[in-house]
């Protein structure tokens, strides 16, 4: 840790140990701090010199691997890109994301997102197998923008935290995953979209949304996953109308 | 305990575990294939890698030329037959992973683009942006949904490597979330866990890069090979020791002192030309413009900032458009951790720690010397870095390697005989010594410890090592293994999502592994590569073309033994940058 | 998966929305305030005669039918919403009573246009 | 394994965000009142010029109009609020090669809701 400038900051984090406590409290610590530094830092430092047993998860520090989301001042944010100058002299408050159980401390299980992400087929699903000896399949420039911007979901669980319909309604997909699909129906390499339409057209796809979109508010890479759930409520409906008119295949 | 049951388990879900998975199922659908990882697999270090991947792709490259760049990139040490192996499979891989989805930069006719990294003749780099490792890693994992014989096993701790007459019988591993002893039962195991950077103060790795397959093999009794070769990465955040990838210095990006001198062309890596050069100034290899950064901070040239000496990263004259197209990623943190705005301002770095050469010593098929346990990726020595690996080099060896190592695994596993008796005879005493660290009353802070064992390799280990420093080293980190055997005091004594107690697993291994680093370091009386000797400075082809093994001897330093290098095509030459490089062609 | 019935209301949700976000806020001025107290537009502007004859003619009649029905739809398919996130335990089921409701107001309109002649 | 859920329980006050929100949707009740006040207005036309003078009567009183400035005031937020998602239900439009940006799509809705106003105001005049 750098040397400091005599500057302490107080962090107030939600502690809470299936193996003892009922419910959640909350417990401040006072972290000497220099301006570099985050609020992951903070959270290293407690668990370094202070408490040891202080939980949450972290791996990157650098923005990319989506570990270390968590609720600063209620808030949704990646704690490795938060800095603690930004809360001085006030102080700040730690929460594990909400929306989700609470495993221990900061640290949530995700297992229903990982389960959502299996159910949106999250793999190119070509029209025919490709050989490798074909070589790439032709994309342009422009063709890649049509996915590419949802093709940047770290998987933080941020617009998650952010999404009170995911909190009202576990059933929801949710903007994450959704965000993913669409990805992969954007995609032209991807022959997938009509199976994984059965998925966007149930209650559970992408019905649960009310366009809250704080979710794409709170995304840290702007993937807009509003847009790719919005999105999706129109071609939800024109498959609706539309199998009417023209039945495919697998309606 | 519980006992899972499968047939081949992969140990790590990075970007050669995940790839190792697949082709394992690939292989025989009907095969279980356990994927246990201490992260869920797209949290693994590998997305943080950012420049992308090696493969001959365009028409003026060769596969002899990527050849000849990587065994010279890696002065001599690497052994040619996998050179020749890997760079013959590159591309088949890298079509693979875009058949699978990754979106890979494109051609404006919508063929895939190359770039330039350091070391190379001709641009051959596939780029995803500067997330290449992410959208490896992602793509990777979420393809992997595709085959119901991959089980997951995410937050899952693997603590030891279960051996039994000779013979792998699985691993023991800890559930994160409860922690419980868990054995993974299979006639094979992958160990695809990643590098070790964290031993090291400043480094670019993430958190969890922490040697833990390295330590575990080598107590098994494998031996790491090459393991004094730990490349220092020439441009890292000040402070944070964040990656600025190699792909700013592809993209033309420029370094200087701060007299706003190129100082490249002081050390051997000149001329200077008004256009980007081949192999040349700022794309010369990694270990030399570390190299170069220690002699200049030594002559006092470098920028004196409050985080300690750093040179200037310059990108302004990319423009604008170029910068937020090509290095979004890049201007992103720079900005972020840095408060440094690239587009105006040239941006402060120094070297860190990034990438470990060595590891499990494995051959081409990725075997090590235990039947049934297999390595690929960075825990693994396969032999295509040598003594200095070449940038994106490594994020290819993955999808390579890592296919090699579960269609062998797969094809072990089809083939072994079921063994009888029980693996608990092992797992047990392993997990009562465990729990036993949960109960220590008396002790040291685990940071103490850990904070001593990096600056201690910091120091002897270094950019630049001598034989007293190294000793010096060497000293201390037997000292810290007996302070760590008398006991780590934990502040936490419970057992669900106890990650104190998981960290003080690690400095476990960190601390043989970095013993194993540390005097491979000591008994090679050479410079080659990434290891550079100021009391052996020259290359001693006659007594040191050779590789190193650190075999475990218990509580005693680890025995240093040797084994030939495979040469097959090209015999060791000077390295020669700069100079007779050609124009680059900047795409 | 079952295919949800949702795409049929939440394209008159739509419909309503968008045609309240386009003429709503200006529709309710005139009809709430302007006329009223007389401000920008004479009281006679909703003169019996004159509405009578609007929506005695065919464009008159559809222009009350959509905007009648449109913010019906548009306002309760939200009402639903927001009770169930006010944390009234209104299950999937409830969702048919709003609607149900709109489209009892949207006949009752339809009706009485009929009526109007 | 034992874990700890939080209860959703006045989400809604938590974030300004969600402030915002909330007022969005409650614009609803005023907008479904709006429609009511139409249809029973629609009614009293049917059943003759006495009937509808007197619901024109009413719609004078104050309270008809207070309600009728906070219903157009909360409906104007509402048009705000629903230009500016606009464009998270469309696909990327594109002119060319450029994709149309987001701020177009809204300055697109406002500038139709400003004419189509106009239109409306000239009309019943
Ligand atoms: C910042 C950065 C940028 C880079 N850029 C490039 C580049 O541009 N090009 C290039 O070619 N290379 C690059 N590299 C190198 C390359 O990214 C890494 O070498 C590579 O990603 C390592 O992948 P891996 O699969 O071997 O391990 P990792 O991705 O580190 O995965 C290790 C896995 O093992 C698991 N694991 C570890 N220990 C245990 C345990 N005890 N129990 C259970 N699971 C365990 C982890 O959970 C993880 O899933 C870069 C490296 C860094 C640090
Ligand atoms: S969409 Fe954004 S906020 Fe949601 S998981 Fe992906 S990166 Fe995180
Ligand atoms: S916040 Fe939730 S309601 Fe929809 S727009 Fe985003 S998913
Ligand atoms: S630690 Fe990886 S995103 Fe923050």
């Amino acid at each position: 840790m750098n040397a400091t400038n005599g500057k302490v900051i107080a962090i107030e984090c939600l502690r809470y140990d299936p193996q003892t406590d009922d419910a959640p409290h909350y417990e401040t610590y006072q972290v000497p701090f220099t301006d570099d530094m985050s609020v992951l830092q903070g959270l290293q430092y407690i668990k370094d010199h202070l408490d040891g047993s202080l939980t949450f998860r972290w791996s990157c520090r650098m923005a990319i691997c989506g570990s270390c989301g968590g609720m600063v001042n209620g808030v949704p944010r990646l704690s490795c890109e938060t800095f603690l100058r930004d809360f001085y002299p006030e102080g700040l408050r730690v929460e594990p994301l909400t929306h989700f159980p609470i495993q221990r401390d900061l640290a949530v299980d995700q297992t229903d997102f990982l389960v959502k992400l299996r159910s949106i087929k999250p793999y190119i699903i070509p029209e025919a197998p490709k050989p490798v000896t074909e070589g790439t399949f032709l994309q342009t420039p422009q063709q890649m923008d049509e996915y590419y911007q949802y093709s940047q979901c770290i998987n933080c669980l941020l617009c998650y935290a952010a999404c009170p319909q995911y909190g009202l309604d576990r059933e929801f997909t949710g903007p994450g995953a959704l965000a993913l699909l669409h990805r992969y129906n954007a995609d032209s390499r991807d022959a997938g979209k009509a199976e994984r339409m059965e998925l966007v057209n149930a209650d559970e796809g992408v019905w649960g949304c009310t366009l809250v979109s704080y979710c794409s508010e709170v995304c840290p890479k702007s993937i807009d996953p509003a847009r790719a759930v919005n999105q999706n409520k129109v071609e939800s409906t024109k498959d609706y109308f539309l199998r009417f008119v023209a039945p495919r295949r697998n309606g | 305990m519980q006992i899972i049951q499968s047939d081949v388990i992969i140990v790590g879900g990075g970007g050669a575990g995940l790839r190792a998975a697949i082709a394992a199922s690939e292989r025989d659908s009907r095969l279980r294939v356990a994927l246990v990882s201490k992260v869920v697999p797209m949290r693994s270090h590998t997305v943080a890698a950012e420049g992308g991947a090696a493969a001959v792709t365009r028409g003026d490259d060769s596969l002899q030329y990527h050849f000849e760049d990587t065994v010279s990139g890696g002065d001599w040490l690497c052994d040619q037959q996998a050179v020749e192996y890997f760079v013959a499979h590159a591309h088949e891989e890298l079509v693979r992973l875009e058949h699978w989805g990754c979106p890979w930069g494109r051609q404006p006719d919508g063929h895939v683009n190359v770039r330039y990294f350091g070391g190379m003749k001709v641009p051959r780099t596939w780029y995803a942006a500067d997330r290449s490792g992410f959208h490896i890693l992602h793509t990777l994992f979420q393809t992997s949904h595709k085959y119901p014989g991959i089980k997951r096993y995410d937050e899952y701790f693997c603590v030891e490597l279960l051996v039994d007459d000779g013979h792998v019988r699985g691993v023991l591993a800890i559930e994160i979330a409860t922690g419980e002893f868990v054995v993974f039962e299979a006639p094979s195991v992958v160990f695809a866990t990643g590098g070790v950077g964290r031993v090291f103060r400043s480094n670019t790795n993430a958190g969890t890069v922490t040697g833990d397959g390295m330590g575990l093999a080598y107590r098994a009794g494998v031996a790491l090979r090459d393991m004094e070769f730990m490349q220092y990465h020439p441009t890292c955040l000040l402070g944070t020791g964040i990656l600025m990838t190699e792909a700013c210095r592809g993209e033309g990006a420029v370094l200087t002192n701060k007299d706003g001198y190129r100082y490249l062309q002081d050390y051997g890596l000149g001329p200077l030309d008004p256009w980007p050069r081949p192999k040349a100034m700022e794309l010369g290899p990694r270990d030399r413009l570390s190299q170069a950064f220690w002699h200049e901070m030594k002559k006092g040239r470098t920028l004196e900032t409050p985080q300690g000496p750093a040179v200037n990263l310059d990108l302004r004259h990319l423009g604008a458009k170029k910068i937020h197209e090509r290095l979004p990623l890049i201007a992103e943190a720079a900005k972020t951790f840095s408060g440094v705005d690239c587009v105006r301002e040239p941006i402060p770095v120094c070297p860190g720690v990034h990438y470990m050469m060595g590891g499990i010593l494995t051959n081409v098929r990725c075997e090590t010397t235990l039947p049934g346990l297999y390595a690929a990726g960075e825990c693994a020595s396969v032999g295509i870095h040598g003594a200095n690996r070449l940038g994106s080099n490594s994020l290819t060896e993955l999808v390579v390697f890592g296919r090699v190592a579960g269609e062998q695994a797969a094809q072990f596993a089809l083939a072994a005989p079921r063994r009888a008796g029980s693996v608990l005879r092992q797992a047990q005493p392993v997990a009562d010594a465990l729990l036993g660290m949960l109960r220590n009353t008396e002790g040291e802070r685990l940071a103490a410890v850990r904070d001593e064992m990096r600056l201690s390799m910091e120091k002897g280990a270094g950019i630049y090592r001598t034989q007293e420093h190294l000793e010096e080293t060497c000293r201390k980190l037997m000292e810290l293994r007996s302070r760590y055997a008398k006991g780590i005091k934990l502040d936490d004594r419970g057992r669900a999502f106890n990650t104190e107690w998981l960290t003080a697993i690690e400095l476990r291994n960190m601390l043989e592994v970095s013993q194993a680093i540390a005097h491979s370091a000591l008994e090679r009386r050479e410079s080659r590569g990434s290891h550079q000797r100021l009391d052996h400075e020259k290359r001693d082809d006659v007594n040191f073309l050779k590789h190193s093994l650190a075999c475990r001897r218990g509580d005693e330093v680890p025995r240093i033994d040797y084994m030939p290098v495979t040469i097959t095509k090209s015999s060791p030459r000077a390295r020669v940058y700069g100079g007779e490089g050609k124009q680059v062609v900047l795409t | 998966m079952k295919r949800s019935n949702r795409p049929i209301f939440w394209s008159l949700f739509g419909a309503g929305g968008m045609l309240s976000a386009l003429v709503g806020p200006m529709l309710i001025f005139i009809t709430g305030i302007a006329v009223p107290l007389g401000f920008l537009l004479p009281r006679d502007t909703m003169s019996y005669e004159r509405v009578l004859a609007f929506a005695q003619n065919g464009f008159g009649k559809l222009a009350i039918f959509v905007v009648i029905g449109g913010f019906l739809f548009h306002g309760l398919h939200r009402i639903y919403h927001c009770l169930h996130e006010v944390g009234l335990p209104l299950g999937h089921g409830w969702m048919a009573v709003f609607h149900g409701l709109a489209a009892l107001g949207t006949l009752v309109a339809l009706y009485l246009l009929i009526v109007i002649g | 394994m034992k874990t700890y859920t939080r209860t959703m329980n006045g989400w809604w006050r938590r974030n300004p965000f969600y402030l915002w929100y909330t007022l969005r949707e409650w614009s609803s009740f005023f907008l479904t009142a709006y429609a009511l006040v139409l249809l029973f207005g629609l009614a009293r036309l049917a059943e003759g010029a006495a009937q509808y003078e007197a619901w024109r009567a009413s719609l004078a009183s104050p309270g008809a109009v207070i309600f009728h400035a906070a219903a157009a005031l909360i409906v104007l937020y509402h048009a705000w609020t629903w230009f500016k998602v606009m464009h998270k239900t469309l696909p990327f439009l594109r002119i060319g090669a450029r994709r149309v940006p987001d701020s177009a799509i809204f300055a697109a809705g406002v500038a139709s809701s400003v004419v189509l106003s106009l239109l409306l105001l000239w009309g019943f005049a």
